[in-house]
């Protein structure tokens, strides 16, 4: 159960993801932050719900493309993630990785990935290392709901399930692929019914309630931790914007989108704050200014002041420098 | 002759080929309700229906597969890879089935299937957004490759691609979906093999293919205004087969070769040409043939770094003096 | 239901089919046969009772490199499909594919294939051919236990469900994949339970009594043939010898061998047909010399007696032959 | 000095590279109780147990990829795939994942993954198992391949392979598995980098690699003894990086050079051979360097087919004196 203080915390980073993704979406409008950006409102009771159940920055996480708010809840600073959309040296992936490829791997966020279903088998992996090296880590696995008809996702599903490994595989299904809704897509729409082909334990939650969330993800992660092998969360989600930039979401109904626009996770969590009396609505409005100003002021002014990466090292981090077996090894 | 866009020249492409024949449909993921991505689908879900135009789910393998398997009885789909860097996750279909399938049945099936995918470097896409991958498909026997570098090719090479028997391959370019061009009113059917002479010139030949060909154009202009050097401009719009007589040709008359390629150098379509050249003519040559391609990385994200991992029509100037032994 | 007949008739096939295989083997221990050879003897009930149930030379069947059967079944001429094995140009395929690629597509047995799980997406994609032709043929896939882990199981199952394509799969499954125990591979044992995850139907039936997959195929065929979408049929099996020639089955347990042994699938039905006092077991041992003598003289024989391909025609068949459109078509 | 098998080396090397580090793991179809299609895993699972050496599903792509998430936190995989054939299927996890990780995360992660597996032609597998796929790995950034000759390098390509922090593809021969020869007693690392010269000679070079190094020195000896040509012979056993300054070296003293391949030529080994003679040492060359490879066709089933679609050594004997003006 989150107490009054992490919800109030929550709702914060919450309310941060939001300005922040915001705050992007102006830098691409200004052509500050290049390539595809896909953005997260609406979802952000996903991510910070499940992590928070989890341990964020010591147990592994990964994702798609839609990455920017997983690598922050999981400690990566976020001076650093919108530098990386401005492509400069002081990015956490240095320039190199861009919207798609935040990573933080001090802080265990090992990366966003673009091609769908391309972090299932690694997510897996991880989860073998852990095992192997007997920790009591988990593995982390965020993807979206059309993902799940890659390949990937049945042959790591099968391996995960027979050798027991520490994997959570969280499905943020927001209905969607692009533009290609669910049914036109999925032959079996509830995605935690898929999984029982591989005998991995599943659940399907509201995912813009955060104490749903976070409630179905505490079952989700200790079953995980405690060794019982891989399990797999659904999580009913919408994004709020298009799939990324360019995206005018026309195939969308607009009547769908005003019902779930009622099932804002900030919203939600703030009206519940405000009724227990926990929260009053000038205080969370001075916070929201104060977010917004500490966006603008302080990260996007680092992004823009960081230093382009040198055009000298173009060819640095394609492989290992100096690695002793190039040339025969130390024997 | 009418002025159209490169992805209207592939829309157009669609829409009389499967006005044709019943059997020509259309698949590829976002392709039907959206349209396609680059819009080369673009009103065809409405006019075909949903059985024609299929919006796949994400699965390229198998849905190359389905599409492979359709053609043996007489199916025609062309297939949208969304982006060439997805194109690794169909590569066992492309090449264990469509492409050995007539060899290895004696002669008895085929798979006359499209696959469209645009590869190349666009806007700060990223690593696993930016594959330039023409040489691995060119290289395996039994698939043809073909890429248009205008809206003329576009729509007359997938024309011919898909009433030809044999699977073909198109690399389009996502730089190039919105390039202008006059195509003929008249239908008509591009050659899928060979190459154009799309600027003569004495002194050297330029090498290119899609995009690469308009920086060969562009270096011909600076080289021919500014140097006094007349560059030929060839355009191997046939990766496989290349046209071996047409690069002979053209080097016999200019006697120095410079290959320009997005593509990273190694194992690519410039070595392959170097190489039809040194077995083709080599005693023709004055000088060294010459590789313009991209540095041997994985595309970064930020923008300088981006763009100095990809040459463009100053690197084939300087190459072509470099030829000539000017600084 | 099967007639006495039918049932005599299909005790005839299947005994050719194991004397055909036999003969396969001693090809390939004198060196006449090349390649990987995969047999069939334990499981001819399979192909016999599924195709039985269909319209065999009618409707498609792909499977994989244990094909032999499978093409003669679909109507391939056995003297054929033993030249192919000798490499010779009579072969079905010319003597370009051999044992693990026959094809006879007049009787549209549309190949084996060595990849495994490569024929899922065919498969399903000859059934799309169909539909979108209106025809009232089905597309028959047989492959293995083993196969179903791969992600083609999983993509092309989703579309076939997706699209109710007239698919049948049948997997036959012989509990291993080549060494592998299924138990160690696969995290769901019952195959038939794994496609629930596409809402298609499935069953489970012994695939040692004929009569036992005639029924359960009779069942799955009429489904698909009727328009209704796809069905996966699980026969349960097991192959007598190894998994190819060189293999010793030295990873199975001698007693599971013996437990299978006692249901060989010719057994079962000549000795049915011996009690309900429809053969008689002198006729039935003449018969089998009938087929041994068939197969010596005629089928090997001719094998033995065709022409090898020319070595001119290398490059043939590559790619098709003055295709008009390579310069540029009609117009 | 001990006489082992190919077979035999790679057994050692994973032995003695699981015996030195707890996280070195094998994997792949069939390798654990079945002990290697090839033996190169033979006894390991009885030694290392189930965890350590995983006979995994078939599922190529995310076996591979579960090997690669394994490695970006201490793991160090040696991925078997049975046949090359088979990694059409893990593409996207080789490139898309294994060679980017560390450029798109500007060096935070790497995936130091062994993949190794048997290309070639061997006894009439036909089409879809006698592909010869080294080239499609050696295009791409972020990878390193290697493709040992002999036993010897066979061991030492392996455990310097497991040590170094890249991802390295190590491409063998399913007909070189029983090929004996000797290794060192003592541990030893083999360079991932070079090439060596293993029969020097003035007159030309034969360039081979894996199975071609053979047919060169097969074609060397009847060259010196019935024609008096004297061949070098260099073994480029690191395909990514190929050694341009071994192939300048070799071709500035002979002055001709013959590149022999088992593969399909076009953007082949043999092409960008080619290509860099072109760049680093055109002027040396006596005669057009010339590629010896496989004819460009899907590999048929029939056994004379079959050798004929292959290059042998009396192919590279008759390019030689060819280039000699020899008939
Ligand atoms: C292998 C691959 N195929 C296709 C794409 C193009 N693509 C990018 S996102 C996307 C939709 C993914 O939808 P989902 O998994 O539901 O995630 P969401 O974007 O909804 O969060 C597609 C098709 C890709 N990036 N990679
Ligand atoms: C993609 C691919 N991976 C691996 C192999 C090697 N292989 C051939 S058969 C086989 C086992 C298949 O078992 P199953 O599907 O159960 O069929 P069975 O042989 O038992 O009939 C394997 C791993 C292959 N041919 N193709
Ligand atoms: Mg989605
Ligand atoms: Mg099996």
């Amino acid at each position: 159960m989150l107490s009054t203080d992490d919800k109030k915390r929550l709702l914060q980073e919450m309310l941060f993801a939001r300005r922040f993704e915001e705050a992007c979406y102006q830098g691409a409008q200004e052509r500050k932050i290049g390539g595809f950006v896909h953005l997260y409102p609406g979802q952000e009771a996903c991510a910070h719900g499940v992590l928070e159940a989890a341990r964020p920055g010591r147990d592994y996480a990964i994702t798609g493309y839609r990455d920017h708010i997983h690598a922050i809840k999981c400690g990566a600073d976020p001076k650093e993630v919108m530098a990386e959309l401005f492509g400069k040296e002081t990015g956490s992936s240095k320039g190199r990785g861009g919207s798609m490829h935040i990573f933080d791997v001090k802080h265990r966020f090992m990366g966003g990935y673009s091609l769908v279903g391309g972090p299932f088998p690694l997510a897996t992996g991880i989860a073998k290392a852990i095992q192997l090296k007997g920790d009591d880590d988990i593995s982390i696995c965020f993807l979206g709901d059309a993902s799940n008809n890659q390949g990937t996702f049945h042959e790591s599903l099968n391996m995960a399930s027979l050798w027991k490994l520490p994997v959570l595989y969280i499905c943020e299904n927001n209905l969607y692929g692009i533009g290609t809704r669910i049914d036109r897509s999925t032959s079996e729409l509830e995605q935690y019914k898929r999984v029982a082909a591989y005998n991995i334990p599943s659940a399907q939650a509201d995912g813009q309630d955060i104490e749903t969330v976070y409630d179905a993800a505490r079952i989700a992660v200790d079953h995980v931790r405690s060794g019982k092998g891989p399990y797999f969360l659904e999580l009913m989600t919408y994004r709020f914007r298009g799939h990324s930039m360019s995206d005018s979401n026309a195939y969308r109904e607009k009547s769908e989108e005003a019902e779930w626009a009622k099932r804002d996770p900030i919203t939600i969590l703030r009206d519940r704050l405000i009724e227990s009396g926990d929260l009053k609505m000038d205080a969370y409005q001075a916070l929201d200014k104060k977010i917004i100003a500490e966006i603008d002021d302080d990260i996007v002014k680092f992004a823009e002041d960081s230093p382009q990466p040198s055009v000298a090292d173009l060819e640095k981090y394609v492989l290992a420098d100096n690695d002793p077996y190039v040339s025969g090894g130390a024997s | 002759m009418a002025t159209m866009m490169y992805w209207e020249a592939i829309r157009r492409a669609h829409d009389e080929e499967m006005a044709n024949d019943p059997l020509v449909i259309a698949m590829g993921e976002d392709i039907g309700v959206v349209g396609g991505t680059y819009k080369a689908t673009q009103g065809l879900y409405e006019k075909y229906g949903a059985d024609r135009v299929m919006d796949t789910p994400i699965s390229e393998n198998s849905y190359t597969g389905l599409g492979i398997g359709a053609s043996f009885i007489g199916v025609r789909p062309i297939i949208e890879i969304m982006s060439v860097n997805f194109a690794w996750l169909a590569m066992d279909q492309i090449f264990n089935s469509a492409a050995k399938v007539r060899y290895m049945s004696g002669g008895q099936l085929t798979a006359p299937i499209v696959i469209r995918s645009p590869g190349g470097t666009a806007h700060q896409l990223g690593a696993q957004h930016s594959a330039r991958m023409e040489k691995v498909f060119m290289g395996i026997a039994g698939l043809r490759v073909v890429t248009p570098s205008s809206p003329k090719q576009a729509y007359g090479l997938l024309k011919s691609a898909v009433r030809c028997n044999d699977p073909v391959f198109i690399n389009e370019h996502e730089l190039m979906y919105n390039l202008k061009g006059e195509v003929p009113d008249e239908e008509f059917f591009h050659p899928l093999e060979g190459s154009d002479v799309v600027r003569e010139g004495s002194d050297v030949t330029l090498f290119g293919y899609n995009i690469s060909v308009h920086w060969a154009l562009q270096a011909a202009e600076i080289l021919s205004k500014q140097h006094g050097i007349e560059a030929e401009v060839i355009d191997l719009y046939s990766l496989s087969p290349l046209d071996r007589e047409g690069i002979k040709r053209s080097v016999s008359k200019t006697h120095r070769a410079v290959v320009v390629e997005e593509a990273e150098a190694i194992v690519g379509v410039g070595s392959e040409v170097m190489a039809i050249i040194n077995e083709e003519c080599f005693f023709e040559l004055d000088a060294p043939p010459v590789r313009v391609s991209a540095v041997h990385v994985p595309i970064p994200y930020n923008h300088a770094l981006e763009r100095a991992a990809i040459p463009d029509a100053k690197d084939v100037v300087t190459a072509v003096l470099a030829s000539f032994g000017k600084p």
